[in-house]
Parts: C-alpha cells; structure tokens; sequence
C-alpha cells in the first residue's frame, strides 16, 4: 500500500511534467519548484556529509589527533579560504570574495593546459596518422584491397576511409583560422569541404542520438504501464 | 513573396508543437501499452555472443569436473539501466540455463546494488545457489588491480563478497578463483570500462572479452571486433533485443513452449534448505509471475516504440520538406 | 702432464655443460623495474613464466613492501608474461620478491628473489612534450601580444553568431521583452564557463545601455559570484549601476534537470526575446533551446561540447560552433592583448598542422620518426 | 590588493596547477590540492543556497502572482535537508526511510520525466530543421535521416546500417576530431591567458 501511493506520487509527477509540453501551467509549476527544494536540499545533504564531513572535517580531525600539523594547518587554510566566500554577504568587503575566485580560477585553468595538450591535440593528430593498430591511415594496401575486389564496401570501408578521414580533419582545422583573409587559396579551398564534413556530422550525430531519446521517454511509458498499472490493478481487484 | 496563409502547405508548415507531441505520445505510448513486438534480424556481433556461451557450454559438458564461468561486470548505474539490464538479464539466463557458474561484480560504486539485485533476480528464475552456481563479488575498485587480481586469486582481492561473506566459505570461488577457469567476461558499460578490459583482460590474459554498450557508445567499439579483441558486442536496446531473443529461442527449447508453468513449478520439488532467504525468497507470487514473463522480452518491447518513433519523424520531415517545396514553387 | 689433466678437465666440463645448462635453465624469468615517471609510489613486477602449464602449473609469489608482511600470492601459469603493480605508497620503500615455483606433483621448488627500493623522479618525462609545446604556446603569445601592442592591425574573420548579439539585442528592447543568458551548465572547472563569462561583459554593458531587463540563470555556486561581478562591472561601465541587483545572476538550481526545469519555466513565463546558451552543456542543450524556440525567442547558442552542437546547430538560430566560442572575446572587445593570443592561437595551429602533414609524408615512406617524436602523446 | 593579489594568487595557483603534472613528487600534493579545491568550494554552496533564497524571497516580497510556489522551494528544501541529516546521524530511522522515498519516487521520477521531454523536444527540432533550404542544410537533412533509418533497419533496408556505421566512423569522425583539436587549442589558449592575467573578465573585468 505504501509504494502504491509513493507510486502514484511518481506517477503524478511524471504527468505533471509531461504537461509543459502542451503550455505552462500549475502543475508544471508546482512540479518545477518541488523539484528546486528536493535537489538543492539533497545536493546540501550530499555536500555535507560526502564533502564536509569526509574530506574536511575528518581529515581536520584526524591531522590534529596525528600531530600532523603541517596537514592540518594546510586543511585549516584551505577552510580560512573558503570562508572569504561569506564577504560577499557584506557591503564594503565583497572583493574580498575574490581570492577563493582567483585560487580556484587559476589553479583550475593552469591544471588544465597540460591534459588539454595532449588529449585534445597531440593525441588526436597522432590518431590520425595511424589508426589505434598502428597502421598508417593513408594505407597503400587497403587500396589495394580495392583493385583486387573491387567492391563498393570495399571502396568506402577500405580504401577510402583513411584518406578520406585525413582530409576531412585537415579541411575541418583550416575553417577555424580565425585570422587569415578569404583570399588565402588554402582558407579558400577547405571552406566548403570543411562546411560538407561538419554538416554531415551534425545531421549523422543528431539522427544517431535520437534513439537514446526516444528510449527515455519509452522507460516513462513502462513505468506507468507496466510498473504502476498492475500494482495499482491488483489493489483495486482485491 | 506574398503568402497565401490558407494554403495547405503553409498549414502543414506550421503544424503546432503541441500536435507533434501529442502524436509522439501515441506513437510510442500505444506500442507499449499493447507489447508490441516486431521481429528481430540477429546481427553477426550478436549471433557470435550466443554462439560464445554455446561453445563454453559444450565445453563443460565434456568437462565436468573443469568447469569453466562466465564473469559479468556490471560497469553501469541507474542512468544507463533502461538499454543494460536487458542484455545483463540475458546474458544471466543463458548462462543459468546451461548451467554455467557465474561470477560478477560492479565497477562503478553507484552500480554495485543493481549488480546484486539483478543477479538474484534472474538466478531465482532458474533457481541457481548462491556460493555454487554464482556469487557476487562487490565492487571492482580500484579497477584495473581487480582485473589483475583475476589473473591470481580472486579471494586475496576481495575478503568477503557483497553480502559480507568470506569469499574462502564460498564453495564455487574455492574451485574457480581466477582467468584460468574463466571462459569468457562480460561486460556491460556506458562508460569506457570496456576498452580497459580489452587493455587487460584481453591483452594480458587472452580472455574473450563481450561488451554491451549503450546505443551512443556502441559505434566506437566496432574497431575492437575487427581487431578480435572483443569477441561480441551488443548495442543499445538493439542489440539487446537481438541476444533476448536469441535466448528466449533457448529457453522454449528447453523448458517448453509456457514459461509460467515452469516457474510455477520450479520450486515445487527442490530441497529449499539450500537456498538463504536474504539472497531471494523461493517460490512467486502471480504478480512475480507476471513480471517475470514480462522482463523476458523488455527489450523487444522497446524496440517496437522505437522503431515507430523513427518512422514517424522520418515522416515528418518528408512532410515539412513537401510542403517547404510546394511553398517555393508557388512563390516563385 | 699437467696440460693433459686442463684439457681432460675441461672437456669433462665441455660435455657437462648441456646438462648442467638444462638443470639450471629457469622455470621463470621474473624482475622488478621501477616505474618511470612516477613519484615511486610504485613498483612493477614483469614475470614471464618460461615452463609449461603442465610442467609447473602454479607459481607462488612472496611479496614484501617495506615493513608489511609478506604477502602470499599465487599466480597460475597461462604462458604469458604476467605485469604485476605493486603499490608502495612513496619513495625509498624497499621492495622484495621471492619466487618459488609448484611443481606438478605439489613440491616448491624456489626461483630466486628479486628486490629493489622504490624510486621517485623529478620529472613525468611524458608530460614533458606537451609542456614544451605550453611554452611555445605562451612565447608565441607574448610576441604576437606585443606586436598588437605596437598598433600592428590584426585582421580576425567575421563569426556570424557574434556579428547578430547587437542586432538580437535590440530586437529585445524594441519588444520590451527581458534578455536571458546561461553561461552553461558547469562549473569553473570547464574552461568553457569562463569563455562565456567573456562574452557576458559585454552583452552585459550593451543591456544596461538598452535598459533592458535582464536574467542570468545559473547552475553552479562559484559561477553565481562571478556572474554578479561581471554583470554588476559591466552596469558600472555602461554608467547605469542604478539598473543592478543581486538577483540579476542568480542561482536557478544545483542539479541537471531541475535546473534546466526551472530555466525553461522561467523562459515560458517571463517570454524572453533573446537567449544566450553559451558554454559548456550537457543533454539539456535541446530542452533549452527547444523552449527558449517556442517563446519565439531569438536564440544564440554555442558550446564546445561536441556532442551538443548538432542539437544548437538544428534548434538554434545562431551558433558559435567550438571554437569560436574561445575566440569571441577577442573579437568583441578587439584589445590588442587578446587579438595577439588569437593570432598566436593560428600560427601554432598552422605549425601543428605543417607537423602533422609532415608526419604523414614521412610516415607514409615507412619512416615514423616525425610521428614519433612530436606527435606521439605518452601517457 | 583588490586586483593585483588576486592576479598574483591566479597566476601562483596555476603554476602550482601546472606543477602537479609534470613533477611526480608532487603526487601526493595533488590530492591534497584537490582537497582544498573540494574544501573551498563546499564554502561556495552556502553562497549559492543564498542566492536561491534571495531569488525566491524577493518573489514572495513582491507579491509575486507564483509567490505560492516559492513557497513550495523553501518548504521541500529544508524538509529534505533536514530529514537528511537526522536520517543520515539516525541510521534505519524513519527519517532515513522517508528521506529514500522522497529520493527514489520524487526525485528520480522527476528526473527522468525532465530528461524524457528531450524526446519531445528532439522531434520537433527535426521537424523545424531538417528543410533543404540550402544546399548544405540538404546535406544535414541526409545525413540526418540516413542514420535515423540506419539505426532501426531490418532485412532489406540493411544497406543504411553500412551507410550508417561508414558515416560514423569516417566524415563524423574526421569533423568531430577537426573540432576537438581547434577546441583544445582554444581552451589552451583561455587558460594561458587567465594564468597570465591578459584575461581578467573572471575578476568582474573592469580595468
């Protein structure tokens, strides 16, 4: 009986929220702000006692029984810090909310260059020299595959892909100078290669992800009607 | 360009946005309410799968006292549950059915009490012993040491299994304990779980590696076949639906053409001091029945939505794409 | 005489050497290795068993790390070499391994140890291409920033999406209706946040010359004290600090969806005409861009969250695509300190692509050297 | 000290950033870094339950016709934190129940419910988007239906299941790692420039 109504609760809920589509209304709103107070609410939970109590206060606690004092005084400083925070709430010292900014900021964008480097750009043009079986992408004998069993699959899978691939990476990069003129013959020459790969690959991404989408909406479904709809059956027939 | 706003294509231009919504709503509520179920074409990456456990089920046949286990990580949490626990659900009923020993555990901490709940969950539909035919180890952290403890003694890894346990009272990890008797590793992830259990399992130790993955993830593990790394893949509710049927082909062969009977009877004649109530309680109630036979095809049954759901925006586009030219010549 | 009894002896030994060779050939070759790169927090142990399974079907390993006790651990014979980590925890711990093997018929038969004490280096030599890359990154940087110093023009191609913020913004102000702008649904750990704050500034000061109501929803704490900042800076600048409030940036909600629940309601209720979605997102891309579609809001979108851009790209009306979301506050605010980045952004990408054409010419002559050298990332 | 130290604390925290990485004595260091990080910013969350609150205090000040609803805000936030916390000191407790249920059957509903409107959202975007009004919308629109007809092919109509996976691993792939290594250039670029402070929009941005 008690899941039922915390059930139907859910149940409620869901429709409340599916009811946006049509226009704003109360039970959109009342779902809406319902859904504000619970997940601030839990992420404070969640904060405190995932956050607070084992990465600060513990550790805290720890350090000072240890006489580990260098720690607990890097822990202390750390909390100091945080608490610079509280200046915005005042008028004249609000700046000095800046600090705990700045640290977090700096430190933040500093740890990322270095990663950035090398997933993002050396690891990806390196990638596209050879393939992850080490075998370079531009292959003379995967176009030899072709001549041989001269295929359409063979065509597209086979030989193609590699060049193609290196192509379509090069042209991509070259769109995004930001600073070259029009009139650059390279600049010219990928512009519309480079539009023809990024629009296939937005069409071809979107059309891909639809599935994931629809498959949310399809676990809702099941819920009412084959999770709710036989609990609630068999409560009314007996 | 004047427009002639009673025109039928400019209508059809302008279909409001409620209508589309309520006309999806039925499009995919209407399938499911009525279990559609549209017949699924296997693929090869599946049929290989299947054909995997048929071989490491022969295998243990001609050996019985050698035994050889399916491990199962269960690599994902709530967010992916709707497109994996199909393919972990048939995975474990094919594995139950043909007797194989089952080893599991979770790599991902919010996914350790689906793990476990699953695998009691089917392991009651074939009345399997938990510490003989399966255990549940917990949760695989941190990663790659627990895939290397695989290749030692599973039980130096983990003291005690999820339900607290010492793993050495565990009747079925004192004879299978690492990759020697492990015939194949399953694992289901939307994360990129996989490619380490490639990196490892498969690179160091030779094990067959299968993978489920979602729908988005699937495209990047098709290299990993060609390669054999992987030696099976299943994508997304597709491919779930592929391997369920599959099994449930298996399954009817096996146990006949009426799955509630079977379950019905199940525990009528077996010694229940074996089973501990904390794993699952013996016996079903008709509603367990019910939803027993349902979770049977929950991928299938998503497929048909699914493939509705398609249909109807390629449609949609076709009209708006119609009616865009009609525009355009009229103007003209 | 004497030589006679050398030689005897010594091809007395000649002949035995088969056979001692054979008894002494190993069951197992094993070494400890300290990891490279590492601060010694970690030792590794390369075993490559070199009987046969049947011969020798497990090995027993006894591990010793510093000053805990020795661990047992049995290893199974597949006839593959076997990489075992082995934690330490720091630098200077000693490490030692015994290896006994178990022969078929039970008995322990001992290989030998092998130890070692664990060692940190100052250097991770792998990230070491990388930051050397960083630093011609930041001397590019500093020469092309001095050169726009100097009054040298930049030239910088038009980015349609920000060519249309002046436009959609007086579109809002023609209408009387709010503007709203989401930096992004992350936190300040994605650099793309901080981009978008960018380019709040200045729509931010455009808004306050306008006079138009302005909304600023956002997801993350840290987020919400810089966005006030900026925005309250930018009312200053525009001279209209009596049009600020607080409550201009404020936090919507913490989580994915409720926030983007409590965004969308917000857009239906209060009919925005011009929506900025600018910087990092997730899935809830589309349902902002969606709602903000059927307000009948003009929407300017960008991310670099690839996976995204197709849905800003079919929903929106203007995208900054990857990017041009980094290079947009150069280009709005045209100071030469940030057109100089822009333009040593280029020239290292040009150079990196020079590189990269190089590689494949080479590479595709058999020689990997190129690759190798500059472009392999080691990890 | 109201702009240059913080400059200076930016500028000293991303070389300690910087540092963690390519020295490995530092390891040790970087948790404790992250530490602070999760330190400082579990400070920042009382700013943001604070904004929350003003917002919606300012709606009920001004009588604001939806005032009722932040109502609705403050009352389930305090509830949740504070059966929260009961239930997390009272373990077993029917604080602790409660609190699961308001999580799994209010919270996770509503969650997923939010994330399934997508569903909705990404039909209607297809309908709006996918027109052949110029050649290279053409081009998206093909694509885009190609792989919608990929994905749930059956017998005959395989053929768009290649189409499809070729689609993905080749013209998908090249554009996607195009964008990936213009996009790590830039986010290379922003962060060097907030490390050396030409980039201060961060602070408020006035000079």
């Amino acid at each position: 009986m008690g899941t039922l109504i915390w059930m139907t609760i859910a149940l409620f809920l869901t429709l409340a929220v599916f009811s946006f589509l049509f226009r704003d209304n109360v039970l959109y709103k009342f779902a809406e702000h319902l859904f504000v107070g619970v997940s601030v609410g839990y992420t404070v939970y969640v904060s405190y006692t995932n956050l607070f109590l084992p990465r600060v206060w513990n550790p805290l606690r720890r350090a000072i029984g240890d006489g580990n004092i260098l720690l607990a005084l890097w822990l202390a400083l750390g909390v100091l810090v945080g608490i610079l925070y509280f200046s915005r709430f005042t008028q004249n010292w609000n700046w000095v909310s800046r600090y705990p900014i700045s640290i977090t900021v700096g430190y933040l964008t500093g740890y990322s260059i270095i990663p950035s480097l090398k997933a993002r750009i050396l690891s990806q043009f390196y990638g596209t020299v050879v393939d992850p079986a080490g075998d370079s992408l531009l292959n003379a004998e995967k176009i030899g595959v072709f001549f041989k069993e001269p295929t359409l699959h063979n065509f597209f899978f086979e030989a193609m892909a590699g060049p193609l691939l290196v192509f379509g990476v090069f042209v991509v990069i070259v769109y995004f100078f930001f600073s070259f003129k029009n009139t650059n013959p390279v600049v010219r020459f990928s512009r519309n290669p480079a539009l023809v790969y990024l629009m296939v690959a937005f069409g071809a991404s979107f059309g891909y992800t639809f599935m994931g989408r629809i498959s949310l909406f399809i676990g809702r479904m099941n819920f009412i009607f084959h999770e709710w709809w036989p609990i609630f059956k068999n409560m009314i027939s007996g | 360009m004047r427009k002639n706003k009673n025109a039928w294509y400019e209508k059809l231009l302008a279909i409001p946005k409620p209508v589309i919504y309520v006309i999806m709503f039925f499009v995919v509520a209407l399938p499911v309410l009525f279990k559609m179920q549209i017949s699924t074409y296997v693929t090869t990456e599946v049929q290989l799968i299947y054909d995997h456990m048929e071989e490491l089920y022969r295998y243990n046949l001609e050996n019985p006292d050698e035994k050889k286990a399916v491990f199962i990580a269960f690599d994902y949490d709530p967010s992916t549950m709707a497109e994996l626990d199909p393919m972990a659900f048939a995975t474990l009923r094919h594995a139950f059915l043909r007797d194989i020993p089952v080893l599991g555990w979770s790599g991902l901490p919010t996914g350790v009490d689906l793990g476990e709940q699953n695998m009691h969950l089917i392991a009651k539909e074939y009345g399997a012993v938990y510490g003989e035919d399966y255990v549940f180890l917990g949760y695989g952290y941190p990663f790659v040491q627990a895939i290397i403890a695989l290749a030692t003694d599973v039980k130096t890894f983990f003291a005690s299994d999820k339900a607290g346990n010492n793993t050495r009272d565990l009747p079925l990890l004192g004879e299978i304990y690492n990759f020697n008797r492990i015939g194949l590793v399953f694992t289901m992830s939307g994360t990129s779980y996989p490619e380490s259990w490639v990196t490892y399992a498969n690179g160091l130790y030779g094990k067959k590696v299968i993978t489920g993955s979602t729908a988005v993830s699937a495209a990047k593990y098709y290299p990993f076949l060609q390669t054999e790394q992987m030696s099976g893949l299943m994508g997304g509710l597709k491919g779930a639906a592929e391997y369920e049927q599959l099994v449930e082909n298996l399954e009817k062969e096996i146990h006949g053409k009426d799955v509630k009977t079977y379950l019905e009877n199940l525990y009528r004649d077996k010694d229940l001091s074996r089973y501990d109530s904390s794993n699952y309680k013996t016996g079903f109630t008709p509603d367990e029945i019910q939803l027993s036979v349902a979770r049977r095809s929950t991928a299938r049954q998503g497929m048909a939505p699914q493939a509705t759901a398609h249909f109807y925006v390629i449609l949609l586009i076709i009209i708006g794409n119609i009616a865009y030219f009609a525009r355009m010549r009229n103007s003209k | 005489m004497k030589t006679k009894k050398i030689m005897i002896i010594l091809w007395a030994l000649l002949f035995c050497l088969p056979v001692a060779a054979e008894e002494r050939a190993p069951l197992a070759n094993f070494e400890l290795k300290d990891t490279p790169n590492n601060a010694g927090e970690q030792v590794e142990f390369l075993f490559v068993p070199a009987a046969s399974p049947e011969e020798v079907p497990e090995f027993l390993l006894h591990i010793a790390i510093g000053d805990e006790p020795v661990k047992e651990r049995r290893l199974v014979n597949a006839g593959k070499e076997i990489f075992l980590p082995l934690i330490t925890g720091e630098a200077g711990v000693p490490v030692e391994v015994r290896v006994e093997a178990v022969m078929d018929d039970g008995s322990l038969k001992n290989l030998g140890t092998s130890s070692l004490v664990s060692r940190g280096e100052w250097l991770n030599m792998n990230s070491m291409k990388a930051f050397i890359l960083g630093l011609l990154f930041i001397a590019l940087i500093i020469f092309y920033v001095g050169r726009a110093k100097k009054g040298k023009d930049l030239f910088i191609r038009k980015i349609p999406g920000l060519e249309a913020i002046d436009d959609a913004l007086g579109r809002a102000t023609e209408m009387g209706r709010p503007v709203f702008y989401v930096p992004g649904t992350s936190s300040m750990a994605d650099v793309a946040t901080l981009a978008s704050l960018n380019i709040l500034r200045p729509v931010a000061r455009q808004v306050a010359k306008y006079e138009t109501p302005f909304s600023v929803p956002v997801k993350d704490p840290i987020v919400v004290s810089v966005a006030q900042d900026v925005v309250k800076e930018a009312y200053m600048a525009a001279g209209r600090p009596d049009l600020y409030d607080d409550g201009i940036a404020y936090l919507a909600s913490m989580g994915q969806f409720d926030y983007s629940g409590a965004v969308s309601g917000s857009m239906m209720r209060e009919k925005p005409a011009t929506v900025f979605l600018l910087g990092m997102f997730y899935a809830e891309s589309l349902i902002l861009a969606e709602t903000a579609n059927s307000v009948g809001a003009i929407q300017i979108a960008g991310t670099d969250a690839s996976s995204q851009l197709p849905f800003f790209i079919a929903a929106c009306d203007y995208t900054l695509i990857g990017e041009e979301l980094y290079a947009a506050s150069a280009y709005m605010s045209r100071e030469p300190l940030l057109l100089g980045t822009l333009k040593a952004q280029d020239i290292l990408k040009g150079l990196l692509l020079l590189l990269f054409v190089t590689a494949i010419i080479f590479q595709l002559f058999g020689i990997d050297f190129v690759m190798d050298t500059f472009l392999k990332p080691e990890w | 000290m109201k702009r240059t130290l913080p400059l200076a604390l930016a500028f000293i925290f991303g070389l300690i950033g910087i540092a963690v990485q390519i020295v490995p004595a530092l390891k040790g260091f970087l948790n404790t870094m992250l530490d602070w990080m999760a330190i400082i910013g579990s400070f920042a969350l009382a700013l943001g339950v604070s904004s929350l609150t003003r917002h919606h205090m300012t709606k009920i000040r001004r009588k604001h016709k939806d005032m009722f609803f932040s109502y609705v805000t403050f009352v389930t936030m305090l509830f949740m934190m504070i059966i929260g916390l009961i239930g997390y000191f009272q373990p077993e407790s029917l604080y602790q129940r409660l609190f699961g249920n308001m999580y799994n059957y209010v919270r996770v509903p509503l969650d997923a419910s939010m994330f399934a409107l997508l569903a909705f959202f990404i039909t209607s975007a297809a309908y709006r988007a996918f027109r052949a009004r110029t050649w290279l919308a053409t081009v998206l629109l093909v694509a885009g239906v190609v792989v919608m007809m990929g994905r749930v092919a059956f017998g005959p109509f395989m053929i768009f299941n290649d189409i499809t996976a070729w689609l993905m691993k080749v013209p998908t792939t090249a554009a996607m790692r195009g964008l990936t290594i213009g996009i790590g250039l830039g986010i290379v670029a922003t962060s060097i420039k907030i490390v050396l402070g030409i980039e201060r929009s961060y602070l408020g941005g006035g000079e």
